[in-house]
């Protein structure tokens, strides 16, 4: 059996949690192998999350929330960019491939761009295979 | 007038796009560049017009309207919505140079020969580089220098500006500076060259200088000429040439300030300085060269209008120096006579492209016995050989 | 309550065929069972429907669930149906969380059986953060029913009386010696060409006299402190050295006084004195001194004023005071500036005597101006020819990058005053013509009409060096006709330059006292650009006029009116509510490090210097969430989105 | 009463804790008089054997300080763990995998391979790596396996309470023992310290609203002595790490490196401090926050470096 990756989409209420509605009314047909989470603002959005996915199977991490400017709490998407960048520093370093998180700007009228992203993305956690939850061999 | 039906030209307009005239999407076509372009002054150039054709891919490439632009700048300062018409021009320029439509003009065809030949645009023989400094003892340049001396083309060749290299190498040496030249083995800059278009020729060039400069561990360079100034430290980074590059405008107004030079002859002449545009609009300096000048005793520094940012370009950026400008149509006889109108002997130049231009506009227009042509580089040196 | 004790009651939704269609919801519906802390699992047809929702409320009252999960659609259609279910049952809104196997699961997922593996996920993810769910109460807060109008422009007197006729209270504050703002500069107003000072004088003096109008010249707001409903307000005002109740506004003060300045109100094109009110209509009509200009503050004699004051309202003893107001809404029409020309060296503004700017074209051609509306040159002779320049400062990256919008159609006034007052000729040098607003076309064919010259093409620069006999003496304006493809020398004897309208110089200093935004042109941002124009991301914080963008008078005013509405209608709610879901610090684990202090975009986080933590005010925050998630101690929880919620959630649909 | 039975044990560490339960000073005589040490390798000499033979539960207390690196520390930790009634992880390593937990970002053969061939004075032509067990004429040599990843105590056993600190401070350690010699324990679990706020709160510097455009390393910037170093662009990880220290780092003009542990509650430490950090960072513009991130040379090494493997993570994944 092929290997069905488990991805957690994390979306923010406004534009992207919106955006993938969107793409529900219109019945557009993407990967179900996103889970969605919605929060307030991507700017809610704690690193920790992210490692908490990976800890409980998660094999990659999708954020989304509102376009540069667009944010409904004026620049929570900046901090959440700023915590992106660092974190996926962080994830470089500890071997975690940069396909398996991604954060995107996605907004209420982007329900194709969602369906897109979520296949992109699921296709490249599918090619980078599963999530090594421990990573070592005996420990 | 006909009627046709217009299909802008997808095809052109891509290419112009990718041959780095992105910038062209922006105009909204106010007419600002045209209405400034000093060749408004003299003849009919229509560069907005130039500018919605390539917007629309309607550029005729055997026009030689699209070789007039001196790539001066002043219209950049101006365009309301920032664009940089230069670039835009040099796009469609790439399209005949690079790409291989059109008509290259038959006078910059021979110097774009000779560059690609002999590594400068004069043709003169690549060995005979170094001839300047013959008799000057100017020590090679070893990875232990201070400084590269680099001098331009024109620097190297014409008998004129020679003059220009050997007083600076003076100035240099009379102020113990560390430097030394190298040999035959550098090529033209290709400033000039790149506005003209050809670009990947001018990459070649760049990339023979850049591996000269690092294979003998040059650190820093010293130049005569504002175009190799802009080159070298603006557009070299591209290719991986990282230099720390200084005109000798900024170095001898530092020397002078550091008291390692004293300009201690009186020069009791008018003179007024001409802005050339690499060393003002492109490299922003204003200040020095009218520093140096203040600095030599005696010396009456008067302005002519169009000065500093406004300044008029001598008519030989981009490629222009070597293409025919018919007479009558020249920005440099303009020049000279708005030096004379305000009463300066002497018309202080810092670009040996400038130089060429005006003693060529001076000869012709028989006016050499009132107007001295000379460089702030040869003024310093008179001044400090007392 | 405790979470060991929760119930939940989950309820699987078929849509009709919508999701049941596609998800199997009785294997759903079986698996929930299955789910920790599920007492009650059911499957309906139309959730949403009346039984559907009668179903929920049933259980509620009979099983004693005490956490609700309804697994339909999208919580943007149904979540507050569901909420209100809960409530009506007598269970917090807040316990309820909804889960969308619609819109996210059965309309978008092609395969039957992967469909319901997600729906199933989906699920576990509600349940799992439902039980960590806390019962949040609603809050509203109390209005004070007064409102402060910061700015006594055209808007900001519209404002006040939009309020002030509702029956309402209103400070009107304004920075210079009289309301009137702008609009009281111009002399007629395009397109009607009506004078302006006949139609704003009489609101000026409405505003001046309307009982429920306080009205604080020469005052500048100092500080606001306090939320929606609740503001506090430090009003500065400024020493008049005049006592407005002795002053009888006979003006002989000013003709007294022997220090000449430039007028401000004039644009700097006439003279007033140190002692001034700004024109002859100001309201209110009392004059006040500049301390910084006047001879006895400078030298300590003098008192002309003092000597020929009769009813002996001098008094140069007074000193500024601090008025504190406490209001329920703040309006700010805080106006613009005038974009000074003087950088852009090429069209010779300050050096060239007849270049000027549109602002003292207005103010030379108004009959009360200081040439009594005579169009006259530096020499005073009058022009023969003027070239009116478009967009100066605007649409133009190295200035503004923005249209200001309101200079093609004074320009076009400018013509036709030109033309009524002289026998000049015009040229308009233009780039596009913008007359989009009513009449406004209509006005352009009519100046078309009037012979004047339209040359499309922005000056490129204004000189006075003359190359033939027909250009000495004269400004020559270089441009290119871009429909000839001609570069023209238009010779003539003013230039008039239409300058940007841009953000008034402090008004970033008043947008953070303001506690609003700023889009990147410098204007205050409003809510949203098209549906909520007139609110900012402060509640109670409203916008009116040019200082949120550019606009004529006739928009001015529609968004003062809007402006005032909004506020009136806060007023007689006479409440608001305000998030429940908001941010709190735990400040007995406050370390007070200050990360959060300046994360917060609404300002709602203040740091207690004496106790050393930070806190939030409830009254601000809008429950964002980014102060949460930056605390590195993890001790700021976001009410309904707090860290154990959201995590929960993520194990459930991971599960 | 009779006196209590203490043990100590020190497995993956320096050396540090030890050295840090003596910190105590005169105070060791007032436990000398209530508790006797029945094991004590740095300083007592007794046999494995020994340990073996106590009836479990025997033991008081045992403070065990390192992580658990191979097979003999983790037989130990369990053995240990049987013996005592109350097991404390002292220290970072104990507690959170400590220096030694930073392994984690290798595996065991790419450490082999590092420190048993690259290493520029290490001459091992035939890569002879150690083995658990190897045959030799006189018989089965064996020595403890080395694992792959470093884990902390309490991924091995069970464990009472937690004294952090690389070391632990001299008044933490103390006010374990004191409470430890008075029977005053707290709720099995807790973190012995006497602050529950973030280091900040024993740190006397003066703290502003944060925004930072350039982070510098601590050689590179002379600090002004009165201002938060966050501020200055010093990750200090004071913000996200528990007080009780009484921050001596930060007094010492040294950032602190995190080392008493996550602020109780907050899950992840290293995830907290990036939140933190990332959020001040002042600028919207992709590029340059990328070029002020660029100058955080080592993220994992700044945020985890006591803590990696009790991170949420654990460990670094080796292709």
């Amino acid at each position: 059996m092929s290997f069905e990756p488990k991805i957690l989409g994390v979306l923010c209420k406004w534009c992207s949690y919106a955006g993938a509605d969107l793409a529900g009314t219109s019945r557009k047909k993407y990967a179900p192998n996103v889970r969605v989470v919605r929060v307030n603002c991507t700017g809610r959005v704690e690193p920790t999350f992210v490692l908490k996915a990976f800890e409980k199977g998660a094999d990659g991490v999708l954020i989304a929330g509102c376009h540069p400017g667009d944010c409904h709490y004026l620049e929570g998407n900046y901090k959440a960019l700023r915590r992106f960048q660092l974190l996926k520093k962080m994830l470089a370093q500890m071997g975690i491939d940069d396909g398996r998180v991604r954060l995107e700007w996605i907004s209420a009228s982007e329900g194709e761009r969602f369906a897109v992203v979520v296949n992109e993305m699921t296709e490249r956690v599918r090619k980078l295979g599963p999530f090594a939850k421990n990573g070592g061999s005996n420990g | 007038m006909t009627t046709e039906t217009v299909t802008p030209s997808q095809e052109v307009a891509e290419i112009l796009l990718q041959q780095g005239g992105e910038m062209l999407r922006e105009c909204y076509q106010c007419g600002t560049c045209t209405a400034i372009c000093p060749w408004n002054q003299v003849t009919t150039f229509t560069i907005r017009k130039l500018i919605h054709k390539a917007q629309m891919g309607l550029v005729d490439f055997e026009d030689q309207e699209i070789w007039r632009c001196v790539g001066c700048r002043l219209c950049v300062d101006r365009c309301p919505r920032g664009v940089d018409v230069p670039k835009v021009i040099r796009a469609i320029r790439r399209v005949v140079m690079d790409v291989g439509a059109g008509v290259v003009p038959h006078a910059l065809r021979i110097a774009d020969k000779n560059l690609a030949g002999v590594g400068n645009p004069l043709g003169e023989p690549r060995e005979k580089r170094n001839d300047w400094a013959k008799s000057l003892d100017v020590k090679t340049f070893t990875k232990d220098t201070e400084f590269l001396y680099f001098a331009c083309c024109y620097q190297c060749y014409d008998s004129r500006c020679r003059a220009i290299s050997r007083a600076a190498v003076n100035i240099l040496k009379k102020a113990k500076v560390d430097f030394g030249i190298l040999g035959a083995e550098q090529v033209c800059c290709g400033e000039s060259l790149r506005k003209a278009g050809h670009e990947s020729l001018y990459q070649s060039l760049a990339r023979t200088n850049i591996e000269v400069f690092q294979q003998a561990g040059v650190k820093k360079i010293l130049v005569t000429s504002p175009h190799c100034l802009h080159t070298f430290r603006d557009e070299y980074g591209e290719f991986g040439g990282n230099f720390e590059v200084i005109h000798t405008a900024q170095y001898i107004s530092t020397l002078i300030e550091e008291g390692r030079i004293k300009p201690t002859k009186r020069l009791g002449k008018r003179v007024t300085y001409h802005d050339s545009c690499c060393l003002g609009r492109y490299a922003g300096m204003y200040d020095e060269p009218r520093q140096i000048l203040q600095s030599i005793p005696g010396l009456e520094l008067v302005e002519m209008r169009n000065t500093c940012q406004y300044a008029l370009c001598c008519g030989g950026c981009a490629g222009r120096l070597w293409q025919e400008t018919l007479k009558g149509e020249r920005f440099a006889e303009t020049r000279i006579e708005q030096a004379l109108e305000i009463g300066a002997s002497v018309l202080a130049v810092y670009c040996p492209y400038c130089m060429v231009n005006f003693e060529d506009s001076l000869l012709s227009s028989g006016k050499s016995e009132s107007l001295r042509i000379a460089d702030i580089t040869e003024l310093v040196e008179e001044a400090i050989s007392a | 309550m405790t979470k060991n004790k929760a119930k939940v009651g989950v309820y699987i939704c078929h849509c009709g065929s919508n999701i049941a269609g596609v998800v199997d919801v009785k294997d759903v519906a079986a698996y929930a069972q299955g789910l920790p802390s599920v007492a009650a699992v059911k499957d309906y047809v139309y959730m949403c429907s009346d039984p559907g929702q009668n179903i929920i409320k049933e259980d509620i009252k009979h099983l004693g669930l005490n956490r609700v999960v309804v697994a339909c659609c999208s919580p943007s259609l149904h979540e507050l149906t569901f909420r209100r279910a809960c409530q009506e049952a007598g269970l917090n809104p807040y316990l309820f969380q909804q889960a969308n196997i619609r819109e996210q699961c059965s309309w978008v997922t092609e395969d039957a059986a992967l469909a319901t593996v997600k729906a199933k996920a989906l699920v576990s993810g509600a349940v799992s953060r439902v039980v960590h769910q806390e019962p949040l109460e609603k809050r509203e807060v109390e209005i004070n029913p007064n409102t402060l109008v910061i700015g006594g422009g055209i808007a900001g007197i519209q404002a006040a009386l939009e309020i002030a006729d509702g029956g309402y209270k209103v400070y009107l504050v304004e920075k210079t010696p009289s309301v009137g703002g702008h609009m009281a500069q111009l002399d007629k107003t395009f397109p009607t060409l009506d004078c302006s000072s006949c139609i704003l004088t009489p609101k000026m003096t409405q505003a001046g006299s309307h009982p429920n109008i306080e009205l604080m010249v020469y005052s500048e707001v100092e500080e606001i402190s306090g939320y929606v409903g609740n503001f506090k307000v430090k009003v500065r005002k400024k020493a008049k050295y005049v006592d407005e109740e002795k002053c009888t506004g006979c003006g002989i003060c000013q003709t007294k006084c022997p220090i000449r300045v430039d007028s401000e109100f004039d644009a700097g094109i006439g003279k007033r004195k140190a002692i001034y009110t700004p024109f002859a209509q100001a309201v209110p009509n009392v004059p006040v001194i500049v301390a910084e200009e006047c001879t006895y503050f400078i030298k300590g004699k003098c008192r002309a004023c003092e000597k020929f004051c009769e009813p002996g309202a001098i008094d140069f003893e007074q000193k500024d005071e601090i008025v504190e107001i406490d209001v329920g809404a703040i309006i700010a029409s805080t106006g613009y500036g005038v974009f000074d020309p003087t950088p852009m060296a090429h069209y010779g503004y300050g050096r060239l005597d007849n270049v000027i700017t549109s602002l003292e074209f207005e103010r030379l051609v108004s009959s009360a101006g200081p040439t009594g509306g005579k169009i006259q040159l530096k020499d005073g002779s009058t022009p023969t020819s003027i070239a009116i320049a478009h967009c100066i400062g605007s649409r133009d990256e190295k200035y503004h990058e923005y249209c200001s919008r309101v200079c093609c159609m004074y320009a076009l006034k400018y013509s036709h005053l030109i033309k009524e007052k002289t026998e000049a000729d015009v040229y308009q040098m233009y780039i596009d013509m913008r007359c989009f607003g009513k009449g406004y076309e209509e006005f352009y064919k009519r100046l078309s009409e009037e012979g004047v010259k339209f040359i499309r093409g922005k000056v490129g620069e204004v000189t006075d060096r003359a190359i033939s006999d027909e250009e000495k003496g004269k400004l020559i304006v270089l441009a290119e006709d871009s429909l000839l493809g001609n570069v023209m020398r238009v010779p003539v004897d003013m230039v008039i330059l239409c300058v940007a309208l841009e953000p008034q110089a402090d008004a970033e200093n008043t947008a953070r006292k303001l506690g609003i935004s700023r889009s990147a042109d410098g204007f205050y941002l409003e809510r949203h650009p098209k549906l909520d124009p007139v609110a900012t991301t402060t509640d109670g914080v409203f916008v009116a006029g040019c200082c949120q963008g550019p606009k004529d008078i006739p928009d001015t005013v529609a968004q003062a009116s809007a402006a005032a509405a909004r506020a009136l209608a806060m007023i007689s709610k006479g409440k608001v509510e305000v998030e429940a879901a908001t941010a709190h610090i735990d400040e007995e684990r406050c370390s007070g490090c200050r990360i959060c202090n300046d994360l917060c975009p609404f300002s709602s986080i203040t740091f207690d210097e004496e106790k050393k933590v930070s806190r939030v005010n409830d009254a601000l925050c809008k429950g964002c969430g980014v102060c949460v998630a930056a605390c590195p101690s993890g001790i700021i929880s976001g009410r309904h989105f707090t860290a154990e919620q959201i995590i929960a959630e993520i194990e459930g649909v991971l599960a | 009463m009779a006196k209590l039975k203490v043990a100590f044990y020190w497995a993956a560490s320096c050396g540090g804790c030890e050295i840090a339960q003596l910190e105590i000073g005169e105070k060791i005589l007032k436990v000398a008089e209530v508790a006797d040490i029945v094991f004590w390798p740095v300083a007592i000499d007794a046999k494995y054997k020994d340990v073996e033979a106590m009836a479990d539960g025997s033991i008081d207390v045992c403070l065990f300080n390192g992580a658990i690196r191979n097979s003999e520390q983790e037989h130990l930790a369990h053995m240990l763990r049987k013996k005592s009634k109350v097991m404390i992880a002292y220290g970072s390593c104990a507690y959170e995998g400590g220096v030694p937990g930073l392994a984690n970002m290798f595996d065991r053969a790419s450490i082999f391979e590092r420190v048993y061939h690259e290493t520029p004075s290490t001459n091992n032509k035939h890569k002879v790596f150690p083995e658990p067990s190897h045959k030799v004429h006189e018989g089965v040599l064996c020595i403890p396996e080395f694992n792959d990843t470093v884990k902390t105590l309490r991924q091995t056993v069970d464990v009472d309470y937690i004294i952090p600190g690389c070391p632990p401070e001299e008044k933490t350690t103390w006010l374990a023992l004191t409470a430890l010699i008075e029977g005053k324990l707290p709720p099995k679990g807790t973190v012995i310290t006497d602050n529950v706020k973030a280091v900040c709160d024993d740190c006397p510097r003066k703290r502003d609203v944060k925004k930072v455009k350039k982070v510098y390393r601590t050689y590179e910037i002379i600090t002004d002595p009165e201002i938060c170093l966050l501020e200055q662009g010093l990750l200090c990880a004071g913000v996200a790490t528990r007080g009780g220290c009484g921050a001596p780092c930060p007094q010492a003009n040294m950032p602190c490196t995190g080392c008493y542990g996550p602020v109780e509650g907050a899950i992840d430490q290293g995830a907290h401090f990036i939140s933190a950090m990332a959020s001040v960072i002042d600028s919207k513009d992709p590029d340059e926050i990328q070029k002020i991130i660029d100058d955080i040379h080592d993220p994992v090494g700044t945020v985890y470096r006591y803590s990696l493997p009790d991170s949420l993570l654990r460990r670094a994944r080796i292709q």
